[in-house]
């Protein structure tokens, strides 16, 4: 029963839940909707695996398209992209490595 | 261990839901609630997509299959419900991003505690003059 | 009567007369007799203003401090409980459960006769279970102009309309007009053609492959949300403004209504549609599949660019 | 069977017009021609539904029709009863009513631009409650209750103000739990039993409560639909969002949310309840008994909270958390006539409310767009219809006899004696305590909108609490000299005018404040001329329904017992 298939759903799975976990707890919000980018690929390969090509499509079009397309602009919005370093220096690093690329 | 390798996908469900559950309530800043709500939603969708699956059958896409036969494809009805709940959720998460935007821009805060507080403040001010 | 609920009401006159004279809350009584005498009105209602936003703000924190850990415990309980209760269930993976029975063998066995699609979940969706789907279609009509309510701009002037924001936003658009991003243009230039092309594939082939208007319509957006990124806003603009925004979105779910009307009614009256299937697996079959792909492919791909230009810009 | 009548086709017309309505307004673009579209679809779909009442009524029928080609199992379909077309023809009414009722307020608060998204959201919410009514598949069932979530937040926050954003997020937040839940439910549901559509889902449900195969996920399954529709329809605890959701959004959109929306999901609730989990098995697995604990809960603590307001459109948006209380309080007395009493309890709300929160926003329009009570003193000699039919609601919510809120209370009182002894002494002791509560809270206000300000002993007792003190005014203004008496109120002066009283507190203020009660007495004729023919006709029309459903209950009756029985 458990195979090399189920092996890796429970590291996808395991993954996923880590990736919740960390999306919640996070303190910079672009941390938050970066980890939530990376949730929703993972959701849409776990789409693949259980025999579902429609959804991992559209999961992967728009989740991780342009739900996080829509969370980038609205951080931009208010400001977390730019200011966010200004604000909190603790997450510094993390803002310049995102704001870089 | 029967209960956690026949039901590993619903367990996983569960904590999710769990963990946007938590995120949705606890969370003061806005844009980790609707975080939490989207990750609420894709544990539902999971919890409901597992059920389609059947190990040793394939997705219902027949091709050139013109006699299908029940016993080789897996159920679709999970799937085509899930499809549906995926673009509710998208539109819901829109929504409630366009209603933060205009807090920010009333209030210039995300913490729904600091909103609360301002806007009675603000209609307090209305009140005295 | 009068006398008899002052009785009932805290057994007190003032408080009854109070609240019948609509008087703010006796409990804040004492506090203003005091502050009266020494200030004059205006200073005592700011005073008192400044009491009840303390009040509330004490309010709001002994509710987090109580809520909190009940918050926690309660969603810990109701997980454990859930996990539990999902383990009861049938196993994962096996033929044998109560959701593997007659509805979705029928889907599987007699949907190509039905619908003529060989994707089974494309043809569930659009011709058995087609009114969920136009709910669904009209969740996403709902959401777009929810958020067009929102964060539309008025030209008469309204909250939306905040100078200072008009300011960078109209900077930002010259700064990129000057120094557009290299990277990004060049990018935008080979791969958005590609992209929008992928998903008008992914929309027509929506009843023979996985896919169909849900996914290409999100991926057609994505696309015009890249040239959008990369050639600024003008370019897309000159050929979609709001007006055809507006005629592609209604008049597509106006469409497919009409053509799900016509299905529905036909079908509750028991009469032939008198759509032929056609060949399965070729482009042009499987009766209104097709053209209803399409039509939700475009009221997808128009949702999502519009979310995108109404929260970069507040117009279309 | 396959000769149709065409009156059978009305639920699917009415949904469909209201969908179509709304989709091509955006081709306008302009809020009078999106109002006129809104009105004719509203008539007609009233009409329709109408008609099918009496069909229904008479022939004492229920029947399905199905959307697409193919049978139940494997398409959907809707299904439509007396209790249905009941249901839907007083949504259609209500929701006319109402609109016509809150119209000034309408152009008044939404920004011109958006008038015509405001009436797009106006059909696009008829068209989900109306399948929310019609439908008899689970999933669809959810479908629509996003779109109604999206187009109640949309109406409350579409006017345009801080206040209304913040309630909305917090009204948003909430429903997008309950919905979670209920979708949640939902999947379980599907994953033990493989059904979607409600009629076959019951028997596989039946045979697993006997057999008691699953027991404890079914109890889960119903627990969480329940408790998610629960949280949309502000069952007790969790009624949080709906003062603020409520008392902020402009008159229309309150009475619609409070007298429609919420009975939206109740009813959804009724047809899980008695197409799915039948209301035995509700009983057995004492879903109806937390149900029972909540509405007593509510009618009791909604009140109470309802006492505390000074804010008329709040305190009735806390009144609405107590009726909710009442519906679910006899939906868990599981007798027949307790879920009859709760069926008849949603019209006889459904009438009400809107009434009241209409009435209450007349009456704000004639002081000065305040809803605090001490700037309503006296109100409704300036709008004479809204005063009265505040009155007559108020009248109704206490449970007056001859009024729509009395035949309800008594079927409580008899389902109580039917159910067990348990509940019957719980009953009667907290529909006791909640009707004073009602007296309480509804009569103050009563008397004071109708008070007159130079009633003699007023200044006496009343104003040494008034925070902003115009009994202080008269006493000391003297000595604060203008300053403080330019800041006091503009619709205390409008008042004044009103009632030529405006002397007394004129005579010693600065010239500048002359002119300001000059334009306050401007504004206060202004407002007097305001009270529109549409405002009229639709108190009268409120009032006069209220009454008929006050005194002719019984046929009503008549026509939910057949509902129920043939749901």
């Amino acid at each position: 029963m458990i195979d090399g298939q189920t092996i890796l759903v429970w590291i996808l799975l395991g993954f996923l839940i880590t990736c919740a976990i960390a999306a919640i707890v996070s303190k910079n919000l672009l941390t938050t909707v970066l980890i939530f980018m990376s949730y929703s690929l993972v959701m849409s390969i776990i789409w693949v695996v259980i025999e579902s090509p429609d959804l991992a499509g559209t999961e992967a079009a728009v989740g991780a398209g342009v739900t996080t397309i829509l969370f980038f602009i609205t951080l931009k919005k208010v400001g977390e992209l730019h200011t966010g370093k200004k604000k909190k220096k603790k997450d510094q690093e993390e803002g310049n490595e995102h704001e870089g690329s | 261990m029967g209960w956690f390798t026949n039901h590993y996908y619903e367990i996983a469900a569960m904590i999710l839901f769990g963990v946007g559950f938590m995120g949705l309530l606890l969370n003061k800043n806005l844009i980790k609630k609707i975080v939490g709500l989207n990750i609420m939603d894709t544990a539902v969708y999971l919890l409901l997509a597992q059920r389609g699956m059947i190990f040793g059958r394939v997705a219902p896409i027949l091709g050139d299959n013109l006699n299908p036969s029940a016993q080789q494809y897996i159920n679709p009805i999970p799937a085509g419900l899930v499809l549906t709940g995926i673009v509710v959720s998208v539109s819901v998460s829109a929504f409630s991003l366009a209603l933060t935007h205009r807090l920010y821009k009333k209030y210039h805060t995300l913490n729904l505690d600091e909103i609360l507080l301002k806007s009675k403040q603000e209609k307090l001010k209305a009140e005295t003059h | 009567m009068k006398d008899h609920e002052n009785t009932e009401y805290k057994g007190s006159t003032n408080p009854f007369v109070a609240w019948v004279n609509a008087d703010p809350a006796p409990e804040r009584k004492p506090k203003k007799e005091k502050k009266q005498k020494t200030a004059g009105a205006e200073k005592k209602a700011v005073a008192s203003s400044k009491d009840e936003y303390a009040a509330y703000e004490n309010r709001i924190r002994k509710f987090n401090s109580f809520y909190k850990p009940m918050a926690i415990i309660l969603c810990c309980a109701f997980i454990a409980l859930m996990i539990f209760v999902v383990t009861q269930t049938a196993p994962f993976g096996i033929a044998d459960v109560p959701s593997n029975n007659e509805v979705s063998y029928k889907y599987i066995e007699d949907g190509l006769k039905d619908t003529g699609a060989t994707n089974v979940v494309a043809g569930m969706i659009l011709d058995y279970r087609a009114f969920d789907t136009l709910g669904e279609s009209s969740v996403l009509f709902t959401a777009v102009m929810s958020v067009m309510i929102l964060l539309r701009k008025d030209r008469d002037g309204s909250l939306v309309n905040d100078p200072a924001e008009e300011k960078v936003i109209k900077e930002e658009e010259k700064i990129s007009r000057i120094h557009r991003d290299v990277v990004l243009k060049t990018m935008a230039g080979i791969v958005s053609p590609f992209v929008i092309l992928f998903g008008i594939y992914v929309v027509l082939n929506g009843h023979i492959s996985p896919g169909g208007g849900f996914s290409g319509g999100a991926i057609i957006g994505a696309g015009l949300i890249l040239i959008s990124q990369g050639f600024g806003s003008e370019r897309t603009k000159k050929f979609f403004n709001f007006k055809v925004f507006t005629i592609i979105t209604s008049g597509s779910l106006l469409s497919y209504a009409a053509l799900k009307c016509y299905s529905f009614y036909t079908g509750a009256h028991h009469i032939e549609t008198g759509i032929p299937h056609g060949i399965p697996g070729a482009i042009l079959s499987s009766g209104f599949i097709l053209p209803l792909n399409i039509f939700v492919g475009l009221i997808v791909a128009c949702t999502m660019f519009g979310f995108y230009s109404l929260f970069t810009k507040g117009e279309i | 069977m396959h000769e149709m009548p065409f009156v059978y086709n009305f639920p699917f017309f009415s949904i469909l017009l209201t969908l179509v309505g709304g989709m091509a307004m955006p081709f306008f673009r302009n809020g009078k021609v999106a109002q006129k579209i809104n009105i004719g679809v509203i008539i007609a779909t009233g009409v329709m539904n109408f008609i099918l009442l009496i069909q229904l009524a008479t022939t004492g029928e229920s029947f399905t029709y199905m959307m697409g080609h193919f049978p139940a199992p494997w398409g959907n379909e809707i299904k439509a009863g007396p209790l249905e077309a009941l249901m839907a023809t007083m949504f259609c009414f209500v929701m006319g009513f109402s609109l016509l009722g809150g119209l000034i307020n309408i152009y008044e608060d939404v920004p011109k631009k958006k008038q015509y998204l405001y009436f797009l959201m106006m059909n696009l919410l008829l068209c989900s409650m109306l399948a929310l009514i019609y439908t008899n598949d689970t999933f669809t069932g959810y479908v629509f209750i996003e779109i109604n979530t999206l187009a109640a937040c949309a109406i409350v926050m579409s006017k345009d103000s801080g206040e209304t954003i913040v309630a909305t997020i917090r009204y948003l937040i909430m429903s997008l739990l309950g919905s979670g839940l209920f979708l949640m439910g939902l999947a379980m549901l599907y994953n033990m039993t493989g059904h979607l559509l409600m009629e076959s889902l019951q028997p596989v449900i039946v045979q697993m409560a006997d057999t008691g195969k699953y027991f404890l996920p079914l109890t889960a399954v119903m627990a969480i639909t329940t408790l998610g529709l629960s949280v949309k329809s502000a069952l007790y605890p969790f009624h949080s969002w709906l003062p603020n959701a409520h008392g902020s959004a402009t008159s229309s959109s309150s009475a619609i949310l409070s007298g429609l929306v919420l009975k939206g999901y109740i009813i959804l609730l009724i047809k899980m309840m008695y197409r799915v989990y039948t209301p035995e098995l509700m009983a057995k697995l004492h879903i109806t008994d937390a149900m029972f604990v909540l509405g007593i809960l509510g009618m009791i603590l909604g009140s109470v909270k309802a006492l505390r307001e000074r804010h008329i459109k709040r305190m009735t948006a806390y009144s609405s958390v107590a009726q909710i209380g009442y519906i679910f309080m006899g939906l868990g007395l599981n007798s027949e006539i307790g879920a009859m009493a709760a069926v008849f309890h949603i019209m006889s709300h459904a009438v009400t409310k809107p009434m009241l929160f209409l009435a209450a926003g007349g009456l704000a329009n004639v002081s000065g767009h305040s809803y605090e009570f001490k700037d309503l003193r006296g109100a409704a000699h300036r709008n004479k219809f809204a005063g009265v039919a505040f009155v007559i609601g108020a009248l109704s919510m206490i449970g007056i006899p001859l009024f729509a809120g009395f035949p309800p209370k008594l079927f409580f009182y008899t389902g109580a004696i039917q159910s067990d002894m348990f509940r019957l002494p719980v009953v009667l002791i907290a529909l006791a305590i909640s009707t004073a509560l009602n007296a309480l809270y509804y009569l103050p206000v009563c008397i004071n909108i109708w008070r007159t300000k130079d009633e003699p002993g007023h200044h006496g007792h009343g104003d040494e609490h008034d925070s902003h003190g115009h009994g202080d005014e008269h006493a000391d203004h003297g000595a604060h000299g203008g300053a403080e008496v330019l800041t006091s109120h503009v619709h205390d002066e409008e008042e004044g005018a009103v009632h030529g009283g405006a002397a007394a507190v004129a005579d010693t203020a600065a010239a500048a404040f002359t002119q300001n009660k000059s334009e306050a007495a401007e504004h206060g004729e202004h407002h007097n001329t305001r009270t529109t023919f549409g405002f009229r006709a639709s108190m009268v029309v409120f009032i006069a329904t209220n009454f008929a459903l006050g005194i002719a209950y019984g046929p009503m009756m008549e026509v939910i017992k057949k509902g129920l029985e043939l749901l």
